[in-house]
């Protein structure tokens, strides 16, 4: 992908909104001002982000666990996310489901589940359904390390590969599950290799590197689009933080390795590229940044003001069957 | 017309991919095999590989396949092969499908039906007969239809394809080959609402499936013996047709439910519990439920026709509760 | 000595593994970081990795490692984390570990524990906080438990590990940080055996894990309005001490379960269903049953504070049974 | 592996065993003489009998549903068999299952299931426990080309490379699962290339010979016995058969792919082969196959006439709890 000034600086822009974002929302959450427990994509913004990046209007992200940086690139917005962090009735499930899974399908984002791994036989869906239309849209699905091991996983690898379905699949392999590391998960610290034995195209790209990132994924998905079908990636990554905002830092981790991936931050990385290019000076990053800033802390005003819940108003039963013909009860 | 159950899925098919062509089929050897069951059969000849798809032997595939098209605009009617086979993709089934269009307060749909062959009385032993459809009833979202002639099979197909959330359909093995009349006029049949199958006042049989073609001939051998039964035919397992159940008991004051399931945690439960619940002091006996025995079912004919109810068994205990009460002794 | 539940759960789990050799652990995150709630801390430590073995994120091979070491003279102990996630796992749970032992005619045992936290409480939402026990009860060969003290934590888990069948054995998860009393003693209860948790004469409430300490707080606070009720925790869910809730409603006249699965197919069905064929008759009331409301647990506290039985709705619905009959209006 | 005369006539013989008695099952039930309706692996003996071969006393064998040709290898009587297919009170379920899936843990023939790849994991579980008792026992484990698709599959496959687990996964491709051929099943028709992505050793043999099963199967349970994990072994086959003795020979495939491989039936090879080594003349052959014919005759007559299960004798409950105590009723 050949990216314009303005399509660069829009890149840094979705970086640091997801960065700040998720600090300003861990922060509010360490300090007991908000109830929302983030699961930070924190360290991984180049994968997550810079692959959603390469999607164009029409097509889709089914988002895996931490993958606010997808949700807020496709355009959901901050408000929107914390509204739904909070659980308001503005929320989009008015209380029904959690931030983390959220879903907009007007902006092509697929509603997550806490299954890990299920999310990916859905995404395959959606790319089937694409086929069967005829459409030229494609569907770009996350998962973590942890999710390859899943039957999930397999099914989506095999039948979009023998389909030839528009999806292509971006794994952020950031080396634990939950606190399980690689060689518990699997013999080699691989999963790109896992394609080649479904005759589909295998990638590895250095996660830390939104470039790198965004180069793969784009020609996958030009791939995908022009019908050559699925298309697996890798991204070596790291998450700076806890599994969840409740766990510690580093889960066992060893601090050396901690330390090691926190010198290869994504926005630093890409915030030095963009100015050794001339074309960007500081003051321009400064200025979106500040703009950052500012939108997150009207979303966070207008979320955290925002009316809560309450019981009198709760609207339980609809939706839960199509006509919601009279089965409230014993249904 | 005559045709079979199987015939009349067929039809039902047919008449819905033609007239929506976001409709599409899915499943193991459904496409130019026919259907185990020869249920599809002929099909791919008529609309193609776009919309008659032979899946790769994976259920969580077909689920997710069927998942993720229903909620971005098509109308999957995905296939498996024996109902056994869903324990491999209950997943897709119990945390996604049933539950998506809720999650997402409707702005996701889930016009997916799930059809699967299920039951006894072919030797197949207990992992390619069981009867589940107890496993769902605790399962909000699902709807679990299980048809027992040709007529409702094309209606309540229809109406489960034109049904915006999941649908369980349950076709019972032995019945495919069932004939009846019924007309492939395109209507379909609403999910939820039971049948009076025939008309009696001394006790209520409810049931559904295969049961419900063994209770009904039950109830007319004991019309012989002048016990006269009102059979009820649910249709929908989940969620169950109570109000109709209750007028009819209201009115026998006696309630035996056939199910093929293991006794223990059956769908009957539901049907009892309401009754109990909803006729209390009104009965004249306590309800009665005749399920089959509480083990997997075993491959052997001879010990498969003793786990399952069979008509006799049905005849005994129900003609027993009238006349003196007490069915289970 | 005093401890949690999760503590006790962690005694048994030591106890047994140091007086046999064939008990191992498998599951995610339960070696070094010591399980999600800490239940296998120090394991690792202790027995090392051959024998506190952290897997890949998969419930499948997990489940299939425990049975297959079940049949071949092991006695594994696997966590499912959340028992959500047994829906990636239902096919080892319900066609092999449930039935090998019956297909082998006991040439195959099956010594299998399988342990997961369950339940409402956290906000976790719909895939992480489901009760699953429902889905289960048709499903012979299954025995599922369900402690609620420390004390029983211990001795249900170390005759789970010591039973030749599979278990399933459901760990609430607002219950690990209660504490009680327990002496490590390396003494098993017998599965399937309920206990009278308080002796009363106006009506019986059966329940179990978390939801029995609402019942019991329940019937505390009806006691100061002159309302005295038996309260059983049933410890087992399957299969359910019938023999002691029908003794108990002999007496009282009246049922309450109170469960925390949607109301729809809970398994407090399969107790009114008993009692309300056993006691026909002699009941005061029709028995009542309080569950959960009919939809997915949702994610806001304000909502499943809402679904979920309180004490309040306990004691309104179970006084109002006693008072006036009728419990639900 | 050598082989010595002696076991190269033995091989033969489990060969032509498993043949002759499927042959013998399926004449009898298109001749409408027996109820039971066989699913036979007639063109896979070479894969089937030739992996088996290669355990030892003491070893599993986890069959899937046409491996007859292995509970025979691994001492499973004739009678034994015919007494399971016909559901006798004699058969080792006594009447609660399949003959296909019918297993003897004392001969180390472990249980089988009717859920296509279901198997797998219960294999990987066996042989976690022998690593788990510093057994030198393996387990082998057989699944076709369809199973290849379950989720099931990529658990045996991850857990057991992950593990270092003494497991040989041995797959008869046969190109065909049920009526679906591989192209509808995966994009490549290899299957052995998915133990790379595993980290796993993967190779393919020509299925039909059964001296190259041998020497492949036989390195790789050298290898597990030896702590040096499992190995993924593809066999390219062919079933001659419909899918079941009541499904068309053919199932609409295209009658030159039968025939072509029909030429290559792996007891015309593997009689040539030892022929053509000098050692073993025709007259030994026919030897033994005299012999196999009389045992099967022998076990068909005896199980043919042994007593039918009779309601009253049946005992129900027995085994499905462990203790069983007062389970009858309301479990
Ligand atoms: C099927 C399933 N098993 C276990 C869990 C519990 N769990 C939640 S996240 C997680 C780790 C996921 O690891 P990975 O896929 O690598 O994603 P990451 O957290 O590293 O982004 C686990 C074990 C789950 N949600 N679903
Ligand atoms: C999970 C599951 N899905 C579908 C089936 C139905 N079925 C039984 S055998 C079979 C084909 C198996 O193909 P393969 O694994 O290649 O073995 P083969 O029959 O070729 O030996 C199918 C689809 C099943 N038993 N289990
Ligand atoms: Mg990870
Ligand atoms: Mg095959």
């Amino acid at each position: 992908m050949r990216m314009s000034i303005e399509d660069q600086k829009r890149l840094y822009r979705c970086l640091y909104l997801t960065r700040h974002t998720e600090e300003v929302l861990s922060d509010l959450y360490r300090e007991k001002k908000s109830p929302y427990k983030p699961m930070t994509g924190i360290g991984q913004e180049a994968v997550t982000v810079g692959a959603s990046f390469c999607l164009s209007e029409g097509d889709f992200v089914s988002p895996a666990l931490r993958e606010l940086g997808a949700m807020l690139t496709r355009g959901m917005s901050v408000r929107q996310h914390v509204l739904d962090a909070l659980k308001k009735p503005e929320s989009m499930s008015g209380g029904r489901f959690s931030a983390h899974h959220s879903g907009d399908i007007s902006k092509g984002i697929i509603l997550g589940t806490y299954i890990v791994g299920s999310n990916l036989p859905v995404a395959l869906g959606v790319a089937f359904s694409l086929k069967y239309t005829e459409s030229d849209r494609v569907v770009l699905a996350f998962f973590g390390d942890g999710a390859s091991s899943t039957g999930s996983f397999h099914s989506a690898m095999n039948c979009s590969s023998t389909m030839n379905l528009p999806l292509v699949l971006v794994c952020n392999n950031n080396a634990y599950a939950l606190s399980t590391p690689l060689r518990f998960q699997m013999k080699t610290p691989d999963i790109y290799i896992r394609a080649a034995g479904y005759g589909m195209e295998g990638v590895c790209v250095d996660g830390q590197d939104v470039c790198g990132v965004v180069e793969a994924v784009d020609k996958a998905v030009r791939k995908a689009r022009a019908g050559g079908g699925p298309t697996l990636i890798e991204c070596k990554t790291y998450r700076f933080r806890g599994h969840s905002e409740s766990h510690d830092f580093d889960d066992g981790r060893p601090a050396e390795e901690l330390s090691t991936w926190r010198a290869k931050d994504p926005l630093v990385i890409y915030r030095r590229f963009l100015l050794s290019g001339k074309k960007v000076d500081e003051k321009a990053l400064r200025r979106i940044e500040r703009e950052v800033e500012r939108e997150v802390k009207e979303g966070m005003e207008y979320a955290f003001a925002a009316p809560e819940l309450s019981a009198d108003k709760v609207d339980m039963y609809t939706h839960l069957y199509a006509d919601n013909g009279g089965r409230e009860k014993n249904v | 017309m005559k045709t079979t159950i199987s015939g009349a899925l067929r039809l039902a098919l047919r008449d819905e991919m033609t007239r929506d062509e976001t409709v599409f089929l899915i499943g193991e050897d459904i496409g130019y095999y026919g259907g185990i069951f020869n249920v599809t059969k002929g099909l791919i000849r008529q609309f193609g590989e776009r919309r008659v798809v032979d899946s790769p032997l994976d259920e969580t595939g077909i689920l997710g396949i069927g998942v993720g098209a229903a909620i971005s605009g098509l109308r999957p009617v995905v296939e498996i092969m024996y109902v056994d086979f869903i324990t491999t993709c209950m997943d897709q089934v119990i945390n996604n499908a049933a539950k998506m269009p809720w999650l997402s307060q409707g702005q996701l749909k889930m016009p997916l039906t799930i059809r699967a062959n299920f039951g006894t009385g072919k030797g197949d032993g207990p992992q390619q007969s069981q009867c589940v459809e107890a496993w769902f009833m605790n399962v909000p979202g699902l709807t679990v239809v299980e048809p027992s002639t040709p007529k409702d099979a094309y209606g309540l197909l229809l109406g489960s394809i034109r049904y915006d959330g999941a649908v369980l359909f349950l076709e019972h093995k032995l019945l495919y080959a069932l004939q009846g009349e019924m007309e492939p006029d395109g209507r379909a049949l609403p999910l939820g609402k039971g049948a009076v199958r025939q008309e009696g006042k001394d006790a209520t049989l409810v049931s559904c499936g295969l049961m419900l073609h063994k209770a009904m001939r039950a109830a007319q051998e004991l019309l012989e013996e002048g016990i006269s039964l009102e059979v009820i035919d649910v249709r929908t397992v989940k969620p169950l047709d109570l109000e109709l159940i209750l007028e009819s008991v209201e009115k026998t004051g006696r309630l035996v439910t056939v199910e093929e399931n293991p006794y223990t945690g059956g769908w009957g439960l539901t049907v009892t519990d309401a009754v109990n619940r909803e006729l209390f002091g009104k009965l004249k006996e306590a309800p009665l439920r005749i399920a089959s025995l509480d083990v997997p079912v075993p491959v052997s004919n001879v010990m498969e026709e003793m786990v399952v109810p069979n008509v006799e068994r049905i005849k005994r205990e129900a003609g027993r509760l009238v006349r003196h009460g007490k069915g289970r002794q």
